[in-house]
Parts: structure tokens; sequence; C-alpha cells
């Protein structure tokens, strides 16, 4: 392969791309030899097993993928103000709504929300770490080689441009040769292999750590809502894991899956992707669910309304999962009994959904709400997700589908549910748990700035893409070249703008309340009902001193109420922890080695990294490292200090 | 992470580590049997679209599968029976029974390659149509898992030589027999619904 | 640059004009402006949901301001409704599980009924034979074939009113989607398997075609215009083609079929004759002949699709 | 546990004796049998299952209270199966059971029957 193969060429947009990452990167290498935080960088953050590092490293990543991700959304937003727009050719176009979809999917939302579900749900359940710490950071490190290699194809080897969806025939090797859309298939099939690794994980975490006394039925709900996601994980990303091997083996060694020769069926991709696709929606979803029924109830002081159905309509929604994928393709010509089944089973779904929103606003009633910023994210979520929810009723009928498919109201809707569900809940969620991870609050000023600037920009921009799709707009056009849809695209690149500016004064946010937000001096910032703020802030690494008992909901307001904290000196007892690690690192290290060489099709070199990944694993079995224990007089030094007594 | 280890039960069962990593390894394998069913998924709806290759019907011989099928079989059981040793408490019996186990599998593993060598001869490989691409890509995806279970054990029964059983050694080897007995359970349904049912057909 | 700065200014000018033309109501939207039966019944459809969904967000946002507004914490706030541990009431939980579970009801039941209606011709000109049209789908064009009346066309379509089409849908390579939103949804056209999609337009006029389902870079691009017209005027064309246009070659059709972009054309023979797409024979009939072609990249941007809508443009005739 | 003091506990035999017993039933319904297709491939699919069976129960220690985790491996392997259910009687519900019974088919005489296929569903 020539270089100029290799490396994109002839796309200034690219140049600058590619400039911009040199320049971050001589940086970061610069500052860190400069400022001798090598050693560091290594002790404390790559070889680290402590699942709130873990989670931290999570978000930050899923931040700068949520930039890069709005960033090929602006431009797109950009391409499509003006009929005569010729800021993208197609190409260009299509592989930015491609790696847009991607990554907003897999890179940005999944590990959004499982950062978060590393810090809290420990915390949430009196647990000290992961069932399997060592899987945990081996499940981050997949994640985070997936996101690189499937970002590098950025300026090496060419993006993929088949959609995020990589339909075949398209995406086969027949009409898109080329290492574009191996990184999609080799990239999403690295970073899976954590995410199924994190449902295992955490189900056995929620299961099998739970504080003393703590039946299933008391958990917080966003414990509640990570099970069910995990379980949905677990049983969904397999799906995926065969979905991409089968094309890679297509792509790369010839078989006749999804090919037009051969008597290959491209449609039977669609199938698999949709049945591991559709769960993959809810696995997005309902964590945030579970995000704002915390926050609802913390800033409603109020205890959650119908605890017990909101879990079950959580089970039964992932449960319904599984049988709906087909509305993703009504319009393959199944018929109209197929389309019958799983009309009916869609528009079920928003009966348990429904059962939600109005256990929210029932929450809300009698209750003393206090507008901070994670109150408003998770207020403005409701009625948003309203619009997107009925908006998704309307596309499950399956004969009006056929006019709403593959159309901008169909671009609206899941936009509707997806940044008003998940996208909210991200911001909801990081707001509120802030000063738990960092020791401080965000500023509620900057933060509001912030709120309006995004939840008006996101109604601007998808509301009208509602009447495009009416007015027969379809999806992954780079050119509006009807008359009819120039004001309504010109209304919703606005919009797009006023997201990003939000987007923007949210990370400034981060920056000017790490210099001036005042330091938490308690653990418990806002006055919390569940376990997590009955620990001091910073958490101390082993988390809970002693473990409380619970036999409540809400198990800290029953702490507090008897005046009971995580910090019993006489029941101090040493604390077994695990050591940290680098070989999680090294192993992904190697697939990710592997992976590259297979995306460029270098058998050799492919081996080699597997045969790396193995031995890891070897290494691993034949380790008997048994961790270490914290003496009480460290954990009774660290308390007091934490505690202030 | 807790330290407390119960005096009674099986070895695998007393730490809350080996209680975790059992269950957590039957979750897995609830993930393998979705791995699994989507390949047999892809199987059953390329099923007949053969082109010009040779029809399963043509080439599938009902001896050396029934063979391959009693091999897993006994192994499943021989395996059964050290695990059983081990709970009595006796690693030599343990290393035999699992030896046994692992050159019934090895078996197994030597009759699928023959078998799909012999395929490619006559003309059905992976490239020639979707058919054979489902064929090759299900069994071949056990047989690989087979392969990848020979080797961890192997490893295993390494270190059970010598630590003896411990919470740690007897909770890993639990966990391969579970293993070991669960791809019985897919080389029994891919015997009935590749084989038996590709030559019915 | 100063051309496209031009187009700007006129593309703005027309900012005011289309919003007053959006506001105006519903007779600028293409989908709830239906021209035949199929995008009637649609329509219908659609409207009858609308109007669930319309209350729905209506209870939801008006329970959601009024308890929002009247418990938010403010200085006088009366702690008699204050109540933190109100935490269920089954008899309100049932009712809102059911009425939604009613509606999901009520909309099914019209959702079926239309969706088995659509496999059939429509009621209204149930005494005609339905007139058949293969459209398949190139990468990036479409091809009409009409084979009672043995003529086809490129990126055009012409049909008569009242009268339903029968669309048989496949491609010759990747998948694409006919969507004519004025006269109905659309289904999908895929290689090696067929899709029946009736259409009907009882209104005279030109309305757009195109592939809905994105296939690549000429994606953009591949649309097509629909004209219906009296039975009469319909006859009279096919005359006219019948007459008029070449004979479709199995030469020329191959280079047809080369990945790119195509202007209009009219045939007085159809592909039909030695290959058909929607069949296991015919799906591999592209890729096989054209194999190199489509790793070849158009270079696609807006001044050429500017041009192919305005006719200049025809990438495929310099490879015959 | 009286079983504990046997090499071979008498439950792993009658497994693996039903196993075998099962799997040659199973070929010869297959091979040796006259039955119609339809009859053997459901007879024999529930033969696999209940061996199936047999390795969960009799070999995997499926439901082993000393475990102490509960109804949970039991649970993931029934709603594993259930998935296997959907995955593969989904898939041929819509990918081949939906097209060989719709219109896309080349003459008018598989679209009749299609419509009354869909009347008697």
């Amino acid at each position: 392969m020539r270089l100029d193969e290799f490396f994109v060429t002839g796309e200034p947009l690219i140049y600058a791309g590619m400039v911009s990452i040199a320049l971050v990167t001589s940086a970061a290498l610069f500052l860190l030899t400069y400022f001798k935080k090598w050693g560091w960088l290594w002790r404390e953050w790559l070889t680290t097993v402590d699942h709130k590092k873990i989670g931290i490293m999570y978000i930050l990543a899923a931040l700068a993928m949520l930039f890069r991700g709005g960033v090929d959304a602006l431009m797109m937003r950009v391409q499509l103000a003006f009929p005569d727009m010729n800021f993208l050719d197609a190409q260009h176009y299509d592989e930015i709504f491609t790696t847009h979809g991607t990554v907003m999917i897999i890179f940005m939302a999944m590990p959004f929300l499982i950062g978060l579900m590393n810090i809290i749900v420990p915390l949430q359940i009196g647990a000290r770490d992961f069932a399997f710490p060592y899987v945990n950071a081996l499940s981050f490190w997949s994640f985070m080689f997936g996101a690189m290699l499937f970002n590098i194809s950025f300026v090496i080897g060419g993006s993929p441009d088949a959609g995020w969806t990589s339909y075949t025939p398209l995406a086969g090797a027949a009409m898109s040769p080329g290492p574009g859309q191996n990184f999609y298939l080799l990239g999403l099939q690295l970073s899976g292999i954590g995410t199924l690794a994190t449902g295992i994980n955490l189900m056995v975490t929620i299961l099998k750590m739970r504080a003393p006394g703590m039946k299933l039925f008391q958990m917080p709900i966003f414990t509640w809502s990570t099970l069910v996601t995990c379980f949905i994980i677990v049983f969904a990303f397999p799906i995926l894991t065969v979905a991409l091997a089968l094309m890679t083996i297509d792509r790369i060694f010839g078989s006749q899956f999804f090919t037009l020769t051969g008597e290959g069926l491209p449609m039977m991709w669609a199938n698999l992707f949709w049945m591991w696709g559709h769960p993959e929606v809810y696995i997005v979803i309902l964590p945030a669910f579970g995000i704002f029924s915390e926050v609802i109830a913390t800033f409603a002081k109020k205890r959650l309304f119908g605890y017990n159905a909101m879990v079950w309509s959580m089970i039964l929604i992932a449960g319904l999962s599984f049988l709906v994928w087909v509305h993703h393709f009504f319009t393959m010509g199944a018929g109209a009994f197929v389309n019958s089944v799983f009309s009916i089973s869609t528009m079920l779904i928003a009966v348990p959904t429904g059962v939600k929103i109005f256990n929210w606003l029932a929450t809300l009633y009698k209750a003393k709400i206090k507008f901070s910023v994670a109150m408003m994210w998770a207020l403005a979520f409701i009625p948003s997700f309203v619009i997107g929810g009925v908006t998704g009723v309307m596309l499950g009928m399956a004969a009006a589908d056929y006019q709403f498919h593959n159309s901008y109201f169909l671009v609206a809707h899941f936009h509707y549910v997806l940044i008003a569900g998940t996208v909210f809940a991200c911001f909801a969620g990081l707001v509120f748990w802030y000063p738990k991870m960092f020791g401080h609050k965000l500023n509620e000023r900057l933060g509001k700035w912030s709120f309006w600037f995004f939840v008006i920009g996101f109604h601007v921009c998808f509301f009208p893409q509602y009447f495009l799709g009416l007015d027969g707009m379809p999806r992954r056009i780079f050119i509006t070249n009807i008359a009819e849809w120039l004001p309504l695209n010109i209304i919703s690149t606005v919009g797009a703008f006023g997201m990003g500016a939000g987007f923007a004064i949210f990370v400034f946010n981060i920056y000017y309340s790490y210099r001036y937000s005042e330091r938490e001096k308690t653990g418990d910032s806002w006055d919390g009902r569940t376990l997590e703020w009955a620990t001091p802030t910073p958490v101390p690494y082993y988390n809970f001193a002693t473990v409380p008992y619970v036999d409540k909901y809400d198990a800290f307001l029953a702490m507090k109420e008897k005046g009971e904290t995580t910090y019993d000196e006489e029941r101090l007892e040493p604390i077994h922890m695990p050591s940290y690690t680098g070989q999680p690192f090294i192993m992904m290290g190697f697939l990710f080695i592997a992976s590259f060489a297979l995306v460029f099709e270098w058998i050799p070199l492919a081996i080699l990294g597997l045969a790396g990944g193995l031995i890891m694993m070897i290494v691993r079995s034949f380790d008997y490292d048994e961790g270490y224990y914290v003496e009480v007089d460290e954990i009774k030094r660290i308390e007091r200090k934490a505690r202030g007594l | 992470m807790s330290a407390h280890e119960l005096k009674t039960g099986p070895l695998e069962y007393r730490t809350q580590e080996g209680q975790m990593s059992i269950m957590g390894f039957w979750i897995f394998l609830a993930a393998e049997i979705v791995l699994f069913s989507t390949l047999f998924a892809t199987y059953a709806v390329l099923f007949g679209r053969t082109v010009d290759a040779p029809t399963p019907g043509h080439l599938f011989e009902p001896g050396i599968v029934l063979v391959m099928t009693f091999l897993l079989l006994t192994s499943s059981f021989t395996c059964g029976i050290a695990v059983h040793q081990m709970r009595k408490g006796s690693v030599k019996a343990l290393i035999i029974w699992m030896v046994i186990t692992l050159a019934l599998g090895a078996g197994f593993l030597g009759f699928e390659i023959y078998e799909f060598v012999h395929y490619v001869h006559e003309g059905a490989t992976m490239q020639s149509s979707a058919f054979w691409s489902a064929f090759f890509t299900l069994t071949g995806t056990h047989g690989l898992h087979v392969t990848l279970g020979i080797g961890w054990a192997v490893l295993l029964l390494i270190q059970i030589a010598k630590r003896g059983l411990t919470p740690v050694t007897s909770r890993k080897m639990f966990i391969i027999s579970l293993y070991w007995h669960f791809l019985d359970v897919v080389w029994i349904f891919i015997f009935t619904s590749v084989y038996l049912i590709g030559m019915v057909v | 640059m100063k051309s496209n700065k031009h187009r700007f200014h006129r593309w703005l000018a027309l900012l005011p004009l289309s919003l007053v033309l959006f506001l105006s109501g519903c007779s600028g939207i293409t989908v709830l402006d239906p021209k035949g039966p199929v995008a009637e019944s649609q329509k219908d459809l659609i409207i009858f949901s609308l109007w669930f969904m319309l209350g729905i967000v209506v209870v939801v946002f008006a329970v959601f301001t009024y308890v929002v507004v009247k418990y938010r914490d403010r200085a006088n706030r009366n702690d008699k409704d204050y109540d933190p541990n109100l935490h269920g009431n089954t008899t309100i939980e049932v009712i809102w599980t059911v009425i939604p579970l009613i509606i999901v009801i009520a909309l099914s039941v019209p959702t079926v009924e239309t969706l088995f209606d659509l496999e059939k011709p429509p009621v209204s000109s149930e005494e005609k034979e339905p007139l058949v049209v293969y459209a398949t789908s190139a990468d990036w064009k479409w091809f009409f074939s009409y084979p009672e009346q043995g003529i086809e066309t490129v990126n055009y379509l012409h049909i008569p009113t009242d009268r339903a089409i029968e669309f048989r849908l496949s491609s010759a390579d990747s998948m694409a989607a006919l969507w004519i939103p004025a006269l109905g949804g659309q289904k999908y056209n895929m290689a090696g398997m067929e899709n029946i999609l009736y259409l009907q337009a009882d209104e005279q006029g030109v309305y757009d075609g195109r592939n809905s389902n994105f296939n690549g870079e000429g994606f953009a691009a591949q649309t097509f215009k629909v004209h219906a017209e009296s039975p009469k005027e319909f006859k009279d064309w096919v005359k006219e083609t019948q007459a008029s246009a070449p004979e479709l070659t199995q030469d020329k059709y191959n280079a047809l079929l080369k990945p790119g972009l195509t202007g209009k054309t009219a045939f007085s023979s159809t592909h039909l004759e030695w290959v058909h797409h929607g069949t296991n024979d015919g799906r591999d009939y592209a890729i096989k002949r054209h194999e190199e072609a489509y790793e070849e990249h158009l270079h696609l941007d807006n001044e050429m699709l500017q041009d192919k809508a305005d006719g200049h443009s025809n990438k495929n005739e310099g490879h015959e | 546990m009286a079983e504990h003091s046997k090499s071979i506990p008498v439950q792993h035999i009658i497994g693996f004796v039903l196993s075998i017993v099962l799997t040659l039933l199973a070929a010869w319904a297959a091979l040796g049998s006259n039955l119609p297709v339809k009859w053997i491939i459901a007879g024999i699919l529930t033969l696999a299952v209940i061996q199936a069976g047999i390795q969960l129960f009799m070999f995997m220690h499926m439901t082993e209270s000393e475990s102490r985790n509960g109804h949970v491996p039991w649970n993931m392997m029934f709603h594993g199966f259930v998935l296997a259910a959907i995955i593969v009687a989904g898939s041929l519900f819509t990918m081949s059971w939906g097209f060989d019974h719709h219109p896309g088919k080349d003459d008018m005489g598989t679209h009749q029957e299609e419509e009354q296929q869909h009347g008697g569903h």
C-alpha cells in the first residue's frame, strides 16, 4: 500500500484535522514530559482498577467523542443549510454522517452512561468495587482502543461511508472496498467485547455485592436501570458480535453471507443488525430513565412515585425491546402479517413508557421542586421526550411508516428520543454527580446558560425536521435542492449551532468550576437520598469504611434520620482491595494491533497481535495476585481527615 | 471482596469470589447461547443457498457425525466425573479424568478437521456459497470453542498440579467444566439441526 | 465563489416567502397533500394517529406545567401540599396503564387494516387491470420497464391517472427504495428479491420521486419525475415512445448499468428480455460486469448535481 | 450426599446413557424412519431440547443451593433459550416465511394463494 493511500489526502478539512490532532498530541506529550507526569499517568490511570477512576476516564473519553460527533453534526448542518452549499461533497458528507451516528451511539452515549454506572452503582449499593475490577479495566481499555481505532480512520485509510447501519450490499467488499468499512467493523467489535464484559460485571456486582440487608426491590432506581440494561447488553451484544464477524469474514476472507454473489442474503445483515440495534436503543435509554428518576426525586424532595411500577415497566421494556426489531425495515416487504405483528409489539412499548412518564409527573405532584441545573435537564426531558415518544408510536404504525421511513421525520424522531433522553440524562447525571466525582460542584449560573442554549437549540434544530420529513426530504442526502425545504433547513441549522454553543459553555463551565468553585465539605452535596451521598467527598478508594445495613428504599435518607454514617470506628476491619495492574492495558493494546492489522488485511501482523493477546490471557491465568489489605489505622486516618473529625 | 470463607460445601463455592466468578460465568454462558443462536439463525435462513456447490444432503455422512457426537457426549460425561472427583478432593483422579476428557475432545477436533478438508475437496468451501459460509462459520465457531477449551484446560491442569486444590483452582476447574458441558449442548443442536435436518431435507 | 454568493442571496430571498407557504397550512406538505388513494389512506392514518398523539401531548404538557408551577419551591410556599412520602396509588396507576393500552389498540386496528389493503390495488380502480411497471434501481439511476407496452424509460416515469400502477421493485446492485411521497409510501428495491408496490394517481401533475434509501455517493442524484396524465395522453406518449425511441440493446443496457449518473432516456424495448434483477439469477448481473467500477469515486458535488438537474451531464455516455 | 462416596455418581451415568439413547433415537428418526419430514424435524428438535436439559440439570449443577447464586444460573439459561428461540424463529419468520408468503413472485397465482394463507392466520 502506498503512503498516499494509507493517509487520507486531498481534503483541506482533513488536513486541518490532522494538524490539530498532531498539535494536541504533541502538546499532551510535551506537558506529560515537562511536568514529569509519565509515571503518574501509568501508576494512577493506565493501570488503575478503581471503578471511580475508570468511570472518570469513560466520561472524559465520552465528552471528547461528543465533541467529535458534534463537530460532524455541525458540518452536516452547514452543508444542508442552503441548497447551493459546496462545503462538503457527497463522499465527505457520507463519511461524516456515518461517523456521526456510530460515534454518538457506540462511543458517546454508551460509554458516558457506563462511566456513570461505573462510578455510581457500587456506591449506591454499598459495594467497595466491581465484582471483577480487573475485568472492568479490561472493558474500559477495550472501549478506549476500539474508539481510537474507529477514530483514526479519519486520517489513516479513510472513514467508513455506508451509514452507521452499514447495510449490505453497499457495505460489502464489492461496493465499499478499502479499509474504511473495516474500521467500522473492527472498531465496534473491539469495543463490543468490553461492553459485554461490563454487562456481566455489573450484573454480578449488583446481584452479589449489595450492602447487607438490601433487597432487590430496595435498590436505588438507577441501580435497577443498570441491572436491566446489563441484562439487555448480555443478550443483545453477542448478536452484534456475530453480525460484525460475519461481515468481516465476508469482506476479508471472501465468504458469501451478505453478498450479491453466491446467493448471499444482504437483508440478513439488516435483520441481525436490528436484532441488536433495537435493544441497543434501550441500552442507552433505560439508564437515562434511571438518572432522571434519581434527579427528580432528589430535587423534588420527595420519594419516587410508583417505585415498583417503575421497575416493572423497565423490565417490560427490556423484554419488548427484543420483539420489535422488524419495525426498522417494515418496507422490506415481509408482508402485511409480519408487519402487523411487529407494528403492534412496537406500539406496546408505549404503554410501560407512558407509565414511567406519568410516574415522574406524579413524583412532582405535592413536591418541593428546586430548579437546580440537574433538575432542569430532567424537567426538560419530560415534554421533549413525550414528543419523541408519540412520533415513535406514529412510526410504529407500519402502514404510515411507508411514508415516514428513511425521511427526516424519522431523523427528528430518533434525535428527539436520543437527545432528550440520553444526552439530557448524561448532562443531568454529570451535573448531579459531579461533586461526588471531582469534589466541587459545577457553576449553576453557567450551567443554566448552557442548558437554555442547548435545549432551545435542540428544539429549534429538530422540530422543523418532522415537517421536512413529511414534505418528502429523505435522510442522508447531502443537498437540499428543493425550494420548499429551504426555510426549515436554515432554522434547523441555527438550532444546531445553539446546541453547539450550549456544549461549549458546558465545557467552559468544567474549566471555570475547576478554578473557582467552592470545594465540597460534606459528601452530601444535594441532600441526597441514596448511599453514594453517604460517602465522604472525595470518595476514599475503598468507598465505605463500614458498610451500612440497609432495610429501606432511599437508604441514606433513613440513615440520616437515624443519625448513622458509613464510618463506625467500632466496626472497622482491614479492607481487602485489588492491586493495580497494567495487564488490561497491554492485552487490549495487542488486540488493537491485531484489529488495526485486520483493517488493512495484513494477516501476519494480525496473527501476531492475537498471539500477544492470547499470551496476556495466559499470563493472567497464572497470575495469583491476591490484592492487599487496607489497615484499620489507614482507614481511620483517611476518614477522620475527610470527615473533619 | 470479602475474605470471609465458608467452612462447608464444595470448595469452589466457599469464597465470595468463587461464587461471583461462577455466577459471572453462567451469565457469560447465556451470552454464548445468544451468540450461537445468531449463528443458527443465519444458517437456517441461508439454508439451501448452495448455488453450484454440492448440497449438504450430498456431502454429510451419518457415520462420522455419529462418531463425533459420541466422542463429545462421552467427554462431557468424563468431565462430569472429573468434577465429582475434585469435590471428593482427589487431585490425581481429577487430572486423569480431565486428560481423558481432553483426549476425547481432541479426537472430536481431529474428525472435524478431516470432515472440513473433505468438504473443501468436494468443492464446498467458505467462499462457494452462502449456505457453506454459514455452515463453516457455525461449526467452525464451535470447533474454535473446543480448541480454546482444550488449551485453557491444559493451563489449568498445570496450575492444579502445582498448587493442588484451593478455592481458586477448584473454582477455575468448575468453570471449565461448565464450559465443556455447554459445548456439548451446542453440539447437540448442531448435530440435530445441521446434520440430521441437512440429511433429511 | 461569486456565483455561489449570488445564489445564496437568491435563496435567502425565498426564505420569507417559503415561511408563508409553510404556515399557510397542510397544502404545502407533500405527505399530507395526497394525489392518489394510497397516499390518501396513509394520510388518513397519519391524521388519525395525530389526533391521539396531540391529545397525549396536550394532557402531559398541561399536567407538567401545572405541577412544575404549583409545586416549585418558593418563599411563601404552603407546606400543607407537600407530601414527601407519597409513593403510590394503585387506582390511578391502573388508569394510566389502561388508557395507553386502549390507545394502542385503537391505533392497531386501522394500521393492520391499512397494511392488508396496501398489499392489493386500490379499491377505487378495482375494475381496471393494474398497469405493471418494473422499477429497477441501479447505482444511481432508475429503469422503468413497461412489459405490456414494450418500452423502458430511464430516470422518468409516465403513468395514467385513475388506474393502479403495480410496481415490481428490484435492484441491480445496492439496496434502494422507491418513494413518490405524493402518491404513497415506499418499499425497498433489492437485488434478488422482488417487491410489489401499488400506487395510483388521481390527479394529473408532475410529482417528485426518488430513491430514499442511502446507497452510496450518487444517492442524492437518484431522483426522477413522475408524469401523471390522462389515460389518453398516456396512450399517446406510449405510442410516440414506441415509434421514436431506439431499441434497448444488451450492450447499451450494460453500459447504462455502470455505476454513475445518467440523464433521461427512453427505449422501445425492455431489459426484461435478458435479465430480471429481482430473481436469483439476475442478482449478480451488474456486479459481475462492473466489478471495478464500484471502486471508483464519483466526486459528486453540488455543481454536478445542478448540472444533472438541468440536463447537461451524462457521465456514462463517455464510456459507450 | 451418599453418592459422593462413589467414584461415578448414579446421576451422571443415567444422564450419559440417556443422551446416548436420545442421540440414537434422533439419528434413527432422521435416517431410518419414514415419518413425514415436518414430524421428523419437530421430533428431533424436541429430543435435542430434552438432551440439552439433561446436560444442564444432570451435569452442570445448575440448581445447587451451595453456590449461593440463587436463581441466577437457572434464570440466565431460561432467558438465553427464550432469546435463542426469538432469534431463530424470528429470523425465519421475517426473512424466509415473510418473503415466501408475499406477492414478490412472478405470477399473480402466488399472489392469490398468499391472500388465502393470510386469511387462515
